[in-house]
């Protein structure tokens, strides 16, 4: 029943010839795999190869980027950084994994265990779950789903619930007060995060992954890629699901959930060893899911920035602009400092949903505007810009105008 | 679309109860609430303007249900060129005019809610085309006008809003019972169909049914509720001393598009459904009408008041629309009258509407402006050398004058002169006339700016004149930069009425 | 370099370009206005030099460039520009002139504060008096001819602080808009009678034969002819803003402007635009000429007008003390010469000496622009004197100019363009008064000029401010010195030899000269009126200079009540105010009086009877209505108590009760075969 | 009698709807009888798509419109419905049903 | 065929009748959001893609919020433990009222000859779902999105603490 819908595992459309052999490379390697088995399993082995492999170049990707984070961190506050293990601290991560093995797993006695020991799997699976739909290279997509887009966030906004099980099956008073609050926080920024991307759809017309890239096929002026990033909504939309993605991902500087200083780490006080290290690699994995989908909506997915760099391959390209991203991420949590929680909620609610609100009119505007060609061309970019800067100073104003000390009502 | 003109009408009422309803609002808010919506009349109006086709004549975007049948009575909206032009003038000057108001800080917010009521009835009048609701929308207006006079105006301002309303309910009163002989003779309040049976004729006919001096008194009927709101010299007593107590802002709607409604009265109602009649008439009203541009001019001169003085240059503007429309209407079905000059005559009424719905307003504002920064004073003699320590404004009031006297270049000569024009080939003694008016007119209103702006630096100018701040600035900008575009860039407004002005030169034709 | 005419608009536009950037420069740039003026007149003067060019490729044919403005449906009001010689030679000399005294007034309004204002409004004249000139439409040129006064408005009243200023810039306009309204109900006729206001429009236009001819076939009130009495009104136009009499009172008072804008608008190139619409309209104004029924020639009013003013302006210039209003009232006087030129028929006379008035009067003026600015705004020349030692530049150019002016035979443009008109005049068949009146002219230019150089220049200094005067920099001197070779080499361009500027104006492509002595008498005789002119001037004012202030004029000491009606300028302000201004204040009384007191005491009369109605109403009404219905209510209570009994309040029994219910009612369907 | 996917549906839907309405009827949590009515709700959505499913005409998609529409609706109520818990919460100290009695006649 | 749907059944009702008679609510809670996710499944099975992750997203990603922030605000100490005085007889009444309901409706199903439409699952893709929601169910749509913003706003006025502070805040 399911495979008759739409599972078919890393849809095969080989038969473009334009391909080059490096663009087919993956492919190639799964079909040969699959190729050894009885047809009847070949779906299967397909799948389960895909499988493997996300996981394990993922998980290749996470254990070098605590890596790279605590180098670069480091580099930032004119420190080396991890460079005792191998040579310049390169096994570090393999150190942190047997460190994170071989120690004590305790579990508090009133807690309840079985919440207990689910919450971490559960949030590395809905992790993982979210990769099924990113479309990783021109064919790697391993699900092609027509509402991709929705399988996404409704895959994310399980791990919501893991957060919610970490916290009250820790039963520890600080471990349920600081999942409230992380509950607070990702419900808050899912709706700006959601809000964002809105207008794509709407200019897409689609919720499948493909299509949305394939909507940013072509060039502007022969050499500008038509991505969204790259009109004036397209970037403030960019801007916000970025900010929303860093609070989704409880990274700094809206890393209150998990952050020692902010209730003793939070949910994740009752928790060591191997379960933490799980906690540790879904949000990493989480923060990668929220990269790559960034880059799909607005970065015009596995496509090369100028038409003459198209020879190398698309999963190059994909690998290249997440590496970027992630990047960001870190260099951000070196720069900023953390946001209280009354900010926190404030800058949600007062400033990105309005703000993406009203992206959303301007979306329209330009996709009504279509039309207008020459001298109007100016003028639907002139009025779009506007359009979008306006409400960003006049909201902007408004958020700065209200940023008073905190007033303590029960201290 | 359908309902687009009940949503021009409607969306300021909306905007008022949402007002109402907002009862702990800043007035900040309310006062962004109140130009939002008012500037929605602008933003359909120019949405109107992108669908319009201007070479229809009759009126597009009807709206026309069943409203009460057993009247006989019709929801019945509809836009033509001039209606077109009058909303997008309301569009403009409201949002004006509450920009204007922007530091009045008694009760904000009911003023924003009278004003939005005010905005939609003066948009209900421009497109109705059903006597019955027309009228309710005509006698509604007049609420939101009195107590923004009333509570908001200056010291002699309780006298001055009971004039204003009740001379203009006297005027109504008589118009109404004229619609009502109409209704009874002919069973139908809808302009249109009233228009027909007045262009061929049956309609004196059935009105002389009922008695000889019928259709006269019918006629005189209507005409008085119309003149008294243009108004038609000397039916303007109440003129002066309303604009002068008013807010400025209600001031500068007042004479920005609520006079225009008693102009718009004679051009839809009037004219079309009267034409014999109004032909009787014209001799004397075209008398009348140079009384207003002379007379008015005149007395402007006289005034001291620097508000009323701004007002009778409304009266004087306001003539020269009435003159061109007696001029054709009293060249009609005369041996050698041509309809290019009558066509020339009725453009220019309709553009020096418009044109003068921005220059008063801007020249009210000026004067308001100049009040708020003097602590009250308003004499001719009061100021002196502000130019001095005002440059800037100065310069945009200068333009706002110059404008106003008609100065080629501005908007105010396109209208003034396709006014003359006309009525220099239908009645060409009238315009000779009128020229005294045109000449007075720049006499008081260079002596307004010498006094006020120039010679030496007077007590007022001395003692901390601000120059205009930003917000003043954009308040005034939109009025001074479409001064600049029409004055150059006229066939805007005339593309948009052509083929209509067109057609009513074939009223020429007496039935 | 030649022009094409689609093109022309490009001369006006580059001023008003410089205009529109001046009114939003803040007043510390002055650099960048004044440069942005300076480059945008070079600009336009290279565009005109290209437009002569073209022009004169083809004098005879009037170029066009016509497009629609305004379409109303039936009649379309259309505007064009037009390029023949008149227009181009006119625009070389106005841009020309202007860039001079762009450059003269960067040196001359050094420290005034509203620096870039100025320029600004002197762009806008600028850009208005070109556009003025490339009209091929009455209505575009009306539109120029309102802006160009609305520029002299603002420049008259620059130093608005001045009360004096202030009201000589309103009297200017207003004057000058009593003759616009002439012009404008001229206009109106034009446009009613023929339906065009083209000038040029390949056969269509108004002052092409068609419509000429339907003009003067019509008569009207009075048995003019229709052109005859449209001419006329255009001639108010002309009278206004050509300072003519009855309407030359608002010139002389217009000297409150800084002397750049005397030099610019009062003197060169505005006030000549009178001069240019009656050139400009000349076919209309002269079809009249055949035709002998009509009672009156629009020509011969023109002329007559010309000769009163030429005499008036003249005379009255003889008495003045004030620099600038000396060469005010000459200008007047000049101007005056130019209509009589246009009026006895020879238009290129009249613009020739147009062109060559310009620069030489543009040079006096700027003089005295030098003088005053030497003298710390002193103008009143019994308190100057003795400045040739100091002001050796600014004295040579001034005599140059004076000369000019006085028409010193033979190596000054003065005389060449004089004769021209004195020539023409003496052969109207018409009537000789204006030839008599334009030598009497003559004798009292020369006298009044020669006074003016010796009270200026020599004898001694009279006052501190004359003292301690010196040489101007020479950002001020280098245009004087251009202006006085110009002075004197244009007259070459039109010696009765070498006719060239007429033949070009008229359409020729050759030069018809005759002999310089060909009716040798008339100039035999102007040249000795001349002498006269000097000579007595020299005797009186030359020989024994003034000595104090207050010493009396010589003429006042052979007949003062003369020279105290000179002085006084006839009394014709004094007339006016006792007259128009009388009249115009008890009309604005009536009006006032009317509204006061007539209309509002009817409406105060039924305001009364209203209030009586509603008195005598409210007494007769009375109370109507009371009563309840509580018994009504208390039943309906009664009732509801009884169901309310049924709510349980608790949520299960509601909830069960609807399970029950439902299933009760699927048992009935089932087992009662659907009831 | 033949069983078919329909039935199954159908008897899925049935069996929730039971479960969902012996939770209401039993529990005296007033979080629970509502999360009880959403089974309830979610029951007659299963019911939807079983009919849209195996339906005459799939195509149309108005089942799974329905479903749209009513899985909006169900938020809303669970939103206002758990609100007005918490704010009974706070006005009585208790969210027993039966202690929410205001209403009795 | 059947297989897949069995499991779904017993995913979807196991835990939906586990829910119901556990005592601890973070538990039955938890429980129940499996069954939601169960009955997506269910979707997911018939083919209604959209559905199926319009039921994940709200139910278990929202719903499932709101019902346990709920539960933790209305916490309190060991009263609820007990059984109230009347429970038992209530829990009979229900249950036999849910079971009446339920043999009523068995029997409905079970009488009924149902046909099966020979079609095999329809697509009904994303973009023709938005285009008929657009189009046909327009006010539908518009009165959901006033709905939901209404009961937003009605839900934080209900839950927020009283300003006056006459309320303990919890």
């Amino acid at each position: 029943m399911i495979g008759a819908t739409s599972f078919s595992p890393l849809l095969l459309a080989a038969g473009a010839g334009a391909d080059s052999f490096l663009e087919r490379l993956p492919l190639v390697i799964r079909d040969t795999v699959a190729g050894v088995f009885p047809a009847p399993l070949q779906w299967l082995v397909g799948s389960t190869l895909s499988i493997v492999a996300i996981v394990a170049i993922f998980g290749g990707i996470f254990a070098g980027l605590t890596l790279v984070e605590r180098k670069m961190l480091g580099r930032i506050q004119n420190r080396p950084g991890p460079n005792r293990t191998g040579p310049m601290g390169l096994l570090q991560p393999i150190a942190d994994g047997i460190k994170a093995l071989t120690k004590e797993d305790i579990v508090p006695r009133s807690a309840d265990h079985l919440l207990h020991y689910l919450a971490p799997v559960a949030l590395l699976a809905f992790s993982i779950l979210t990769f099924a739909v990113i479309p990783f290279g021109r064919n790697l997509v391993p699900l092609e789903l027509d509402a991709a887009v929705l399988y996404f966030f409704a895959a994310g906004a399980a791990s919501e619930l893991a957060i919610f099980m970490a916290g009250w099956a820790s039963r520890n008073k600080f471990s349920l007060l600081a999942a409230m609050r992380a509950l607070a926080q990702l419900i808050s920024y899912e709706l700006p995060l959601l809000l964002s991307f809105v207008p794509i759809i709407m200019l897409a017309g689609t919720l499948s992954m493909t299509g949305i890239i394939d909507a940013q096929a072509g060039w502007q002026l022969g050499f500008i890629p038509r991505w969204y990033i790259f009109t004036p909504w397209g970037f403030a939309a960019f801007v916000i699901f970025l900010i929303a993605a860093l609070a989704e991902s409880n990274r700094s500087p809206f890393d209150l959930p998990e952050a020692e200083s902010e209730l003793i780490a939070g949910h994740l006080t009752e928790y060591s060893g191997f379960k933490y290290a799980l906690f540790f690699m879904a949000e990493y994995f989480g923060m990668i899911a929220l990269s790559g989908m960034a880059i799909t909506l607005f970065l015009g997915g596995w496509r090369a920035p100028l038409p003459f760099l198209e020879f190398i391959p698309s999963y190059a390209w994909f690998g290249a602009k997440l590496l970027v991203l992630l990047l960001f991420f870190i260099w951000i949590r070196g720069t900023f400092p953390r946001l209280r929680i009354d900010q926190l909620t404030r800058l949600a609610w007062k400033f990105l949903v309005p703000l993406a609100l009203v992206n959303l009119g301007t979306a329209a505007f330009w996709s009504l505007t279509s039309g207008w060609s020459g001298a109007l061309q100016l003028v639907r970019w002139a009025l779009t810009i506007a359009m979008v800067i306006g409400p960003f100073v006049l909201l902007g104003r408004g958020l700065s105008g209200t940023h008073r000390p905190r007033t303590y009502r029960y201290a | 679309m359908t309902a687009l003109l009940s949503l021009i009408v409607f969306t300021p009422w909306i905007g008022a109860a949402v007002l109402a309803a907002l009862s702990s609002a800043k007035p900040g808010t309310v006062r962004a609430i109140a130009l939002l919506f008012s500037l929605s009349t602008l933003g359909l109006g120019l949405f109107a303007v992108a669908n319009f086709d201007p070479s229809r004549v009759g009126s597009q975007f009807v709206e026309r249900h069943d409203w009460i049948t057993a009247l006989n009575v019709h929801y019945h909206l509809g836009l033509d060129g001039l209606s077109l032009i009058l909303v997008l003038l309301t569009g403009i000057v409201t949002p004006v005019a509450l920009l204007a108001s922007w530091r009045v800080e008694r009760d904000p917010r009911l003023f924003a809610a009278l004003f939005l009521m005010l905005q939609g009835a003066a948009l209900g009048v421009f497109l109705a085309l059903d006597f019955f609701h027309w009228f309710v929308f005509w006698e509604l207006s007049l609420v939101p006008a009195f107590f923004l006079i009333k509570l908001w105006g200056g010291p002699g301002a309780t006298r001055a809003a009971y004039q204003f309303v009740i001379y203009t309910i006297g005027g109504s009163a008589f118009m109404l019972l004229a619609f009502a002989a109409l209704y009874a003779a002919t069973g139908t309040m809808d302009f249109i169909q009233l228009a027909q049976l007045g262009a061929d004729g049956t309609l004196a006919q059935q009105l002389g049914a009922v008695g000889g001096w019928w259709p006269k008194a019918v006629f005189l009927g209507a005409l008085l509720g119309l003149a008294v709101k243009v108004p038609l010299w000397p039916f303007h007593t109440w003129l002066p001393p309303t604009y002068a107590e008013a807010p400025t802002g209600a001031s500068m709607f007042l004479t920005g598009v609520m006079s225009k409604m008693g102009v718009y009265g004679f051009l839809r109602i009037l004219w079309p459904i009267f034409p014999t009649q109004l032909h009787g008439a014209s001799g004397w009203l075209l008398w009348l009408a140079l009384g207003g541009v002379v007379f008015g001019a005149f007395a402007a001169m006289r005034q001291t008041d620097l508000k009323r003085m701004v007002a009778y240059s409304s009266l004087n503007h306001l003539s020269y629309c009435l003159l061109a429309l007696f001029a054709v209407s009293a060249a009609t079905g005369q041996p050698g009258t041509t309809s290019v000059a009558a066509i020339a005559a009725l453009s220019g009424t309709i553009l020096q509407m418009f044109n003068h719905g921005l220059s008063a307003a801007a020249l009210f504002y000026c004067v308001g402006l100049l009040e708020a920064r003097s602590g009250g004073l308003r004499g001719l003699n009061d100021f002196g050398g502000v130019r001095t320590a005002a440059p800037i404004f100065a310069g945009l009031c200068g333009i706002a004058l110059f404008s106003s006297l008609g100065l080629p270049g501005l908007n105010g000569f396109v209208g003034e002169f396709l006014i003359f024009r006309g009525v220099f080939g239908l009645a060409p003694w009238a315009a000779a006339v009128a020229c005294l008016g045109l000449l007075a007119t720049a006499l008081f209103l260079l002596t307004f700016w010498q006094r006020v702006f120039h010679g030496p630096t007077g007590k007022v100018a001395s003692s901390g004149f601000q120059d205009l701040s930003r917000h003043e600035i954009l308040t005034l900008s939109p009025l001074i930069a479409l001064m600049f575009v029409l004055g150059v860039w006229p066939q805007f407004l005339a593309g948009l009425i052509n083929p209509l002005v067109t057609s009513w030169a074939s009223r020429l034709v007496l039935p | 370099m030649s022009l094409p005419v689609q093109l022309l608009w490009l001369i006006p536009a580059l001023p008003l370009l410089a205009a529109g950037l001046g009114a939003l420069t803040p007043r510390s740039g002055r650099k960048l206005a004044s440069g942005a003026a300076i480059l945008a007149m070079a600009g336009s003067f290279l565009l005109s030099c290209g437009a002569l060019m073209t022009a004169l490729a083809d004098p005879a044919a009037h170029l066009v460039h016509n497009f629609a403005w305004l379409d109303l449906g039936e009649g379309v009001l259309r505007l064009g520009w037009l390029l023949d010689p008149l227009t181009a030679f006119m625009c070389v000399m106005v841009t020309f002139v202007g860039l001079l005294i762009f450059i003269f007034s960067t040196g001359y309004l050094h420290e005034d504060p509203n620096f870039t204002r100025f320029f600004c409004f002197l762009s806008l004249f600028a850009a208005a008096m070109l556009g003025l000139l490339v009209a091929n439409s009455l209505l575009l040129l009306f539109i120029c001819w309102e802006l160009v006064g609305l520029a002299s408005y603002l420049l008259i009243g620059f130093w608005f602080h001045k009360p004096s200023a202030a009201a000589a810039a309103k009297k200017a306009f207003i004057t000058t808009r009593i003759g616009d309204l002439g012009l404008l109900l001229g206009m109106l006729w034009l446009y009613d009678s023929t339906g065009s206001l083209l000038f040029y429009d390949g056969g269509q236009g108004v002052l092409e034969a068609t419509a000429l001819g339907g003009l003067v076939a019509q008569t009207t009130i009075g048995g003019l002819a229709v052109s005859t009495a449209i001419g006329l009104l255009i001639f108010c136009g002309a009278i206004g803003k050509s300072g003519q009499f009855p309407l030359h009172v608002w010139l002389p008072d217009a000297m409150e402007g800084p002397t750049p804008v005397s030099a610019l608008i009062h003197a060169a190139t505005m006030v000549a635009a009178g001069v240019f619409l009656i050139a400009r309209v000349y076919p209309l104004m002269a079809v009249d000429q055949g035709l002998a029924t009509t009672p009156l020639h629009a020509l011969t009013v023109v002329a007559t007008i010309g000769a009163i003013t030429a005499l008036m302006g003249a005379m009255i210039a003889v008495a003045q003390d004030d620099i600038k209003r000396v060469l005010a009232f000459s200008t007047v006087s000049q101007l005056g010469y130019m209509m009589l030129a246009l009026g006895v028929g020879s238009w290129v006379a009249a613009i020739f000496h147009l062109l060559t008035h310009a620069f030489f009067k543009a040079l006096l003026f700027l003089g005295s622009g030098s003088v005053i600015h030497a003298a710390h705004h002193e103008q009143d020349i019994r308190r100057l004197g003795g400045l040739r030692g100091p002001m050796r530049i600014t004295f040579v150019t001034f005599a140059l100019g004076m000369m000019a002016l006085s028409g010193v035979p033979f190596l000054f443009s003065g005389f060449w363009s004089k004769e021209a008109i004195l020539h023409a005049a003496q052969g109207w068949n018409v009537s000789h008064l204006p030839l008599y009146a334009g030598l009497a002219a003559v004798v009292l230019t020369a006298f009044y000029m020669t006074r003016l150089v010796a009270e200026t220049f020599f004898g001694s200094a009279r006052s501190d401010e004359a003292r301690h005067a010196h040489e101007n920099s020479p950002v001020m001197t280098v245009p004087l010195v251009i202006l006085a070779v110009c002075a004197i080499l244009l007259g070459f361009i039109g010696t009765p030899a070498f006719p060239w500027l007429q033949s070009r104006l008229m359409g020729q492509t050759e030069v018809h000269g005759h002999s310089l002595f060909e009716g040798g008498g008339l100039m035999v005789l102007s040249i000795v009126l001349v002498a006269i002119g000097i000579g007595s001037g020299w005797a009186l004012y030359g020989r024994r200079p003034r000595t104090t202030t207050s010493a009396l004029d010589p003429i006042e000491k052979i007949s003062p009540g003369l020279f105290g009606a000179l002085r006084a300028r006839f009394g014709f302000d004094e007339l006016y105010a006792a007259t128009v201004g009388r009249l115009n204040t008890a009309t604005a009384a009536l009006a006032d009086g009317l509204d006061r007191y007539v209309w509002d005491g009817a409406v105060r009369f039924l305001a009364a009877l209203g209030e009586f109605a509603g008195f005598v109403n409210k007494e007769a009404d009375e109370d109507v209505l009371n009563g309840g219905f509580d018994a009504t209510n208390d039943k309906i209570r009664g009732t509801a108590r009884l169901y309310s009994a049924a709510q349980t309040g608790g949520a299960h029994g509601y909830m069960r009760t609807v399970a029950i219910g439902f299933v009760l009612l699927v048992l009935i369907v089932m087992l009662g075969g659907g009831l | 009698m033949i069983l078919t996917p329909l039935h199954l549906c159908l008897i899925l839907s049935s069996a929730l709807f039971c479960i969902g309405l012996i939770g209401a009827l039993t529990r005296s949590n007033a979080i629970l009888v509502l999360l009880g009515i959403e089974l309830m709700l979610n029951a007659a959505n299963i019911n939807f798509i079983a009919f849209w499913r195996y339906g005459p005409n799939p195509e149309a998609g108005t089942g799974v419109l329905f479903v749209v529409f009513a899985i909006g609706v169900a938020a809303a109520e669970a939103a206002v419905g758990l609100a007005l818990v918490i704010a009974i919460y706070r006005h009585q100290r208790s969210i027993r049903l039966q202690d929410a009695r205001l209403l009795k006649g | 065929m059947t297989i897949p749907f069995l499991i779904i059944a017993f995913v979807t009702l196991v835990p939906a009748a586990v829910a119901m008679a556990l005592r601890n609510l973070i538990h039955s809670s938890l429980l129940l959001i499996a069954s939601w996710a169960g009955i997506a499944a269910f979707y997911f099975w018939a083919g209604a893609e959209f559905v199926a992750f319009a039921q994940v997203l709200v139910y278990v990603g929202a719903v499932s919020m709101i019902v346990l922030f709920a539960v933790l605000l209305t916490r309190h100490t060991r009263i609820d433990a007990g059984l109230a005085p009347d429970s038992i007889g209530r829990a009979l009444a229900g249950l036999l009222a849910g079971g009446a309901v339920f043999g009523v409706l068995l029997g409905a199903v079970l009488s009924t000859p149902l046909r099966v439409g020979a079609k095999a699952a329809a697509q009904v893709p994303v973009k023709r779902l938005g285009l008929e929601l657009m189009n046909h169910h327009t006010i539908a749509l518009l009165a959901i999105g006033i709905l939901l913003t209404v009961s937003l706003l009605g839900a934080v006025v209900l839950a927020a603490t009283d300003s006056k502070g006459k309320g303990a805040t919890p």
